[in-house]
């Protein structure tokens, strides 16, 4: 049988669903137009300028941090799941461990660098002392 | 070193040390790094910059010396059993990594030394130092990858501390922009770098440079592959600054702080061309590659086209700084004739071709970088960046002058210093090899190059001072930087013999002679 | 061998007085810090010169010639490479010529005390300066023992020459008449350079005599043509060719410096320069500088009798064509001048003839007399008051008695009368060359008659000087007043006037013949030197390489002919001009007077060709360095220059562009490469 | 099994829309992404090939070139900071201080 099948039957029903329950609720609400109702819904607060508006340049920061930890994550995710068949098969807990603690090790130390560095403080107003706040990496 | 001494055996290959011992110049650069990290961790504020650089500058010269031992004491050479592979076939350690490595730590130590007085009052020292450091530590790298997986990493850590030094001085339009451009085509050339990996890998199913060649050499997908190795060969002439990946050079150069420029031309230079001789040697050999994959063609086109574009846009130049920046776009192109010149089959001139431009980078990190940290110097002073601006220069500071000449006639191949024999020995051997066109356009081009380059000194030493400026003090740090590399370029003209010798039994192991 | 040691003294003490009074000149400029200018230095490094070449001669005599490398200043690796070196050779010849030059040297160096000093000129620590270098330069040349030395030391003496000619050199003739003497000598010595580098290109050392572990060229030389020859390149000519090439390559040095036809035209320009200096130039240095050379490298020459011919027949004809020009010049000077390259011309046709030994007798007893006429003429000229025009001189034999006497016995002996120095010189080479000619050569006799007739004209022009500027009635103001001369002027001339008259017992050739005493002293000294430095040597070479035989002549008959004809001409001289107020007779020798007047218009003919040669070759390379090597050279550049500003264009600045361009640089490539590897099938 | 031809074209069709994005837009945060495109592309392939060839060389490869795209995200956008705050635009056309 063609594996292609499965692929088209997922995209047919992927695509089938949402567009059947939008002609479903469609066919059975009311019509009754309002102005509330088509306005972009902000928890109860009232919408201001557009979608495109500036974050704070502090989020970088977190975000760099989020990539340090999801960085490590990825690289560390191979040698889990090799872990336990490496050292059943006789390989020593030295050879299969030291590596990681080493690599864990030396990411521990950009990060013990940028939270001395005051990567993690945040400032409250950006235009007092930005020293040392968005520094590279 | 063909000498193989009673401790030399001893060494690795003996049991003395461990083997990953023979890393040791990549871990002493990286160690430094960490150092630096970590007295930055501890007092991020420190201004301390004697000792930021003295560790840095000591640091590279504690792997400087592991390099020399190593090379003296023969590890990973022919007279100890041969190279040394590590970590699965990733990384080995033979003449050359320990021959590149030499120049990366030499380079960096000046530079380190230079950049005390360059950094002087600057902020985020630490981090300068940190990752000129990383930087070094990716160039090391760079020379003893041995699969395409730890070649692309250790581009990329070469690449990206570089694009941060760069842009270090980020009030300074020029540096930002510097880094903005070298940092996009960098990321555009490392973008089709990985994608050409990925098209080897689909074709051969390896990384390892040795599967790599034993694979291509059976294959069918010519087409794929060839394109692999093309895009493969546009990584490193974007490290080596080669047309058509040059753009950003000139730019890079002239707007990065000047040390950076000094280390980015030549130790980055230098290891874009280790690692492409061992991948286009050891993985791509013209022994196993496919007829149809010729990319000794690819490089005679691009060092002609790079040392004539490089040299010509040199000539027009009105900053000293710019000129610099492509004339070591035109010096790239001489280098790459150690790709070019290179004739298939088991030809005992491939080695001493290649060695003679390996030769060529080392003289090249003395002289490049000297004229480099001048540079440096002069933006120190605060005196401006055009020819003129440099007028009369030397009645003020003779010495620093002197050392100036000295590397743009060793650049320029007059016998001064060291440059005049390694540009000799490679245009010579490229001759006994067969390409005496390649070497005639070298030499035309080296003509070309003489104008340009004496009229910095011109303008130092004949021209007399249009403005009015004041030395306020000669800066101790770039002055012995400068003198260091004035030092190395002079005696590197009657102590080349050992440096070529090296060199080529380096290039010849690698081709298996 | 403690005497020889001292040998490189006699080179260095003039050099130290250069130095002194050079060192004056710059560094006390103005200030009258050295007595007499800097004549004292020179004089006493002189004296010192002196004594240490006579001491020289002495231990010459005693324990033979001395030879040693004294500094190899370049050196090639292994076989086949050339080794240079200064070296000092004092051999008979050149221990004999070192007593010539210093003391002509101190002579001049005393009678410029008279001549410039008493004379209030200014400059004297150049004046002085220039002597000493002057000397410095010619003692290095005569010790030099290899060619390439000696080069170095000619081209010094021409330089010296140059700037003691040009002494005056805010007047107009001076700097013109030095400059011309460096041109022209130059242009011999071009001749020369390339001839250098010849005898190392075939010999591949430049050695005169064997010494340690180099050889000398003349022995390679002569055993490349008796036939075992080894390691000698000769490009493909045949060696006797080669070596006569070779050998007038040298010898366009030695036309140059001592002033043979048709490089002679700078010598009555040099003129121009002061008296003692001419003096110098002709008698020891620069002029005899040229002679020596070919006597100095005699056992080459004598080797090519082709060569030995040519120098013969140059020399003969110079002697003949100076003499006769010397007949109507006006100013004593320029008498004098042109009896100098007659004289010359004597000692070449003695070389070429075979006559070594005559040649360098007559060397020695021309230094001794030139010397003496130059220094008594520049007695005459302080008399008076630098006015050289003999027609405004005469009757000066009364009122300067010591000049007169000392003139008279130059005169004779440059006239070549009994028994004064230059009759023996001159007939000993008459009668070489004769006895050389009858032996088989005709063109030895053809160079002989014209240096017979010479005879009569020199001693037709010499006695017309005397007679001119010493007898009859005083025919101008100063010279019934003169100006009165010291005794630093007289001093020199009568030590040199006993010379003149004196110095031909040296070699008294003609009364051996007669009464068989053993009188021939110079020819047993020149017989006596190292192994292929001695006159024997040559005429053993002469006579089994060259070919040359003597016919059996007597002496005496030689010795006749050419008195009578020397006779002859003083006899003519005398008719003429031994009056009260004699009249120029020139007249009646009607267009050939012009013709002499002018110099036979050398110096018109060569300027002609000069213009229409030179120029045209110069225009052409002008043409060819302006138009076709400048071009390229220019068109490189200026196209390189646009061509660049053309291709940094493509860095416009914009990044995008960047990325746009390196995409196509790799489509491209990518594009080539594919079509030529076949990666699209 | 999908044909690994398809694999190499669907890879050289994201590359080259990187490739086109790079070309056209002058917004260097589009730049970057275009950027991190090419590289995903070549990802593809590693991944693709990886089960191919039937190792997980590519499949590590992936991750590096993961990581390596996030490093170099980090550097490119404090880049992109400073070349804000020094030309108040991050169009990478508008920084040509330095050409020819």
């Amino acid at each position: 049988m063609n594996p292609w099948i499965a692929i088209g039957a997922l995209a047919v029903m992927g695509v089938g669903i949402p567009l059947g329950m939008m002609a479903v609720s469609a066919i059975l609400r009311p019509s009754v137009p309002e102005q509330g109702k088509s306005a972009i819904y902000e928890s109860g607060e009232i919408p201001t300028g557009t979608t495109r508006i500036r974050f704070n340049i502090q989020y970088y920061m977190v975000a760099l941090l989020f990539v340090i930890f999801d960085i490590e994550t990825v690289l560390i995710f191979p040698w889990t799941v090799i872990y336990r068949s490496a050292l059943e098969s006789g390989v020593g807990l030295g050879k299969v461990l030291f590596p990681m603690l080493l690599f864990i090790g030396i990411l521990t130390m950009p990060l013990v660098w940028a939270w001395r560095n005051g990567a993690v403080e945040w400032v409250k107003s950006p235009r007092a002392t930005s020293r040392k706040v968005e520094g590279e990496s | 070193m063909s000498l193989p001494s009673v401790t030399a055996t001893l060494l690795q290959s003996g049991g003395a040390l461990p083997e990953w011992t023979a890393l040791a110049p990549t871990l002493a650069l990286a160690l430094t790094a960490l150092a630096l990290l970590l007295v930055d961790s501890i007092s991020p504020e420190t201004k301390n910059n004697a000792l930021l650089a003295g560790t840095t500058a000591v640091g590279s010269f504690v792997s400087l010396a592991f390099s020399g031992w190593y090379l003296a004491a023969g590890t990973g050479q022919s007279g100890t059993g041969g190279e040394i592979v590590l970590y699965g076939e990733a990384l080995v350690v033979d003449g050359m990594y320990l021959f590149f490595s030499a120049i990366f730590a030499s380079v960096a130590a000046m530079v380190a030394i230079a950049s005390y007085d360059y950094l002087a009052g600057k902020e985020y020292q630490g981090e300068f130092y940190a990752l000129t450091m990383l930087a070094a530590t990716g160039m090391t790298l760079m020379a003893s990858a041995n699969s395409l997986a730890s070649a692309f990493v250790a581009l990329e850590l070469a690449s990206l501390p570089s694009y941060a030094l760069v842009a270090f001085l980020k009030k300074n339009k020029g540096s930002v922009e510097a880094g903005l451009k070298y940092f996009l085509i960098g990321a555009l050339s490392s973008a089709i770098f990985v994608f050409g990996i990925s098209l080897v890998y689909a074709v051969t199913g390896s990384l390892l440079f040795s599967d790599v060649a034993e694979a291509l050499g059976e294959t069918e997908l010519v087409g794929v592959a060839g394109v692999g190795v093309l895009m493969i060969a546009g990584g490193f002439a974007f490290k080596t600054a080669s047309v058509p990946f040059h753009f950003w050079a000139p730019e890079a150069y002239e707007g990065a702080p000047a040390p950076i420029s000094g280390f980015l031309s030549s130790a980055s230079k230098a290891a874009g061309f280790a690692v492409a001789f061992r991948v286009f040697v050891e993985a791509f050999s013209l022994s196993a590659i496919p007829e149809g994959i010729n990319w000794v063609i690819l490089f005679q086109i691009l060092a002609v086209v790079t040392m004539t574009l490089g040299n010509f846009a040199a000539a027009t130049q009105d900053t000293v700084k710019r000129m610099l920046a492509y004339s070591s776009i035109g010096q790239a192109g001489y280098v790459l004739i150690g790709l070019a010149a290179l004739a298939g089959g088991a030809s005992s001139q491939n080695g001493d071709v290649m060695g003679a431009a390996m030769a060529h980078l080392f003289v090249y990190g003395f002289m490049n970088t000297g004229a480099f940290l001048f540079i440096a110097l002069t933006e120190h002073w605060g005196i401006g960046r055009t020819f003129e601006d440099f007028n009369g220069l030397a009645s003020k500071a003779p010495m620093a002058c002197a050392a100036m000449a000295l590397f743009m006639f060793s650049l320029a191949g007059l016998p001064v210093g060291g440059g005049f024999f390694s540009k000799y020995f490679l245009f010579a051997n490229a001759v006994f090899a067969g390409f005496w066109w390649l070497a005639a356009l070298g030499a035309i081009n080296s003509a070309l190059s003489l104008f340009y380059y004496s009229r910095v000194v011109k303008a130092m030493w004949i021209e007399d001072a249009t403005s009015e400026f004041e030395i306020r003090s000669k800066p101790v740090g770039l002055y012995a930087g400068i003198m260091i590399a004035a030092v190395g370029t002079f005696l590197l003209l009657p102590a080349f013999g050992p440096i070529i010798e090296t060199a080529q039994t380096a290039a010849s192991a690698l081709f298996g002679a | 061998m403690a005497a020889f040691d001292y040998a490189p003294v006699i080179v260095l003490l003039p050099f130290l007085s250069f130095l002194v009074a050079i060192g004056t000149a710059i560094f006390a400029r103005g200030k009258n810090v050295l007595p007499k200018g800097g004549a004292l230095p020179g004089i006493v490094a002189m004296a010192g010169a002196l004594l240490l070449s006579i001491w020289m001669f002495v231990t010459v005599e005693a324990q033979g010639a001395y030879d040693q490398t004294l500094y190899t200043w370049a050196s090639g690796p292994g076989e086949g490479t050339f080794t240079l070196t200064f070296g000092v050779l004092v051999d008979q010849l050149s221990a004999m010529m070192l007593v010539i030059v210093t003391l002509v040297s101190l002579l001049v160096h005393v009678f410029s005390l008279g001549y410039m000093n008493d004379e209030d000129e200014t400059g004297l620590p150049r004046y002085y300066a220039g002597l000493g270098l002057f000397s410095a330069s010619m003692l290095g040349f005569v010790v030099a023992d290899n060619l390439l030395m000696a080069f170095m030391f000619f081209e010094l003496v021409g330089l010296c020459s140059w700037l003691l000619i040009g002494f005056w050199f805010r007047e107009p003739g001076p700097p013109s008449a030095a400059k011309k003497a460096f041109l022209v000598t130059r242009f011999g010595d071009y001749f020369f350079l390339i001839g250098v580098v010849a005898v190392f290109a075939t010999f591949g050392t430049s050695q005169f005599s064997p010494i340690g572990g180099m050889e000398a060229f003349p022995v390679l030389a002569e055993e490349a043509l008796t036939g075992s020859a080894e390691g000698i390149n000769t490009f493909g000519f045949d060696a006797a060719t080669w070596f006569n090439i070779v050998g007038l390559l040298v010898l366009g040095g030695v036309v140059g410096k001592s002033a043979q036809f048709p490089l002679h035209t700078w010598l009555p320009d040099a003129m121009e320069g002061p008296t003692p200096v001419s003096a110098l130039i002709h008698a020891a240095t620069m002029v005899a500088a040229g002679v020596f050379l070919v006597a100095r490298m005699y056992g080459f020459y004598a080797l090519i009798p082709t060569t030995l011919a040519i120098i013969a027949f140059i020399g003969g004809f110079t002697a003949l064509f100076a003499a006769t020009m010397g007949v109507v010049k006006r100013e004593i000077k320029q008498v004098l001048a042109y009896s100098t390259i007659s004289q010359y011309g004597y000692m070449m046709l003695a070389l070429g003839g075979g006559g070594y030994v005559a040649a360098t007798f007559h060397l020695m007893t021309h230094a001794f007399f030139k010397a003496l006429l130059f220094l008594g003429a520049g007695s005459v000229i302080i008399a008076m008051h630098h006015n050289e025009n003999m027609w405004d001189m005469g009757g000066l034999k009364e009122r300067m008695p010591v000049t007169y006497y000392t003139f008279l016995s130059g005169s004779l002996a440059l006239a070549g009368i009994f028994p004064f120095a230059g009759f023996w010189s001159k007939d000993e080479v008459l009668y070489e060359t004769l006895v050389h000619g009858l032996g088989g050569s005709p063109l030895l006799l053809a160079a002989y008659a014209m240096g017979l007739l010479a005879v009569f004209f020199t001693g037709f022009y010499t006695f017309r000087m005397v007679l001119l500027t010493f007898h009859g009635e005083p025919r101008s103001e100063t010279a019934r007043n003169p100006h009165g001369v010291r005794w630093n002027v007289k001093g020199p001339l009568v030590v040199l006037g006993v010379l003149a008259a004196t110095a031909g017992f040296a070699n008294l050739v003609p009364v051996e013949k007669l009464t068989g005493a053993n009188v021939d002293f110079l020819h047993d000294w020149l017989y006596h030197g190292p192994e292929t430095l001695n006159g024997e040597h040559y005429s053993t070479l002469l006579h089994d390489v060259a070919g040359y035989t003597a016919a059996d002549f007597s002496v005496l008959i030689s010795a006749a002919v050419s008195l009578g004809m020397a006779l002859a001409g003083v006899g003519l001289a005398w008719m003429l001009y031994n009056d009260p107020s004699p009249e120029e007779h020139t007249a009646k020798l009607g267009a050939v007077k012009d013709l002499w007047y002018h110099n036979y218009y050398q110096d018109e003919f060569q300027v002609w060709l000069a213009e229409t040669g030179g120029l045209g070759i110069a225009r052409g390379s002008d043409k060819f360095d302006q138009g076709v090597v400048d071009g390229v050279v220019n068109g490189v550049s200026s196209v390189s220059l646009f061509s660049g500003s053309r291709v940094k264009r493509v860095q416009t600045g914009v990044v995008s562009n960047y990325a746009a361009l390196l995409t196509l640089g790799v489509v491209v490539l990518m594009v080539a490469l594919g079509l030529y590897g076949g990666w699209f099938l | 099994m999908v044909p690994a031809q398809w694999y190499l074209l669907l890879a050289a069709a994201v590359f080259c829309i990187g490739v086109f994005g790079v070309l056209t837009r002058s917004n260097a945060l589009m730049f970057l992404m275009s950027v991190e495109l090419m590289l995903n592309a070549a990802n593809i392939n590693f991944v693709a090939f990886s089960l191919q060839w039937g190792n997980v060389t590519g499949q590590t490869f992936g991750l590096f070139t993961m990581a390596i795209a996030a490093a170099e995200v980090a550097i490119g956008i404090g880049i992109i900071l400073v070349l804000y705050r020094n030309f108040r635009d991050t169009d990478v056309t508008s920084a040509t201080t330095m050409r020819w």
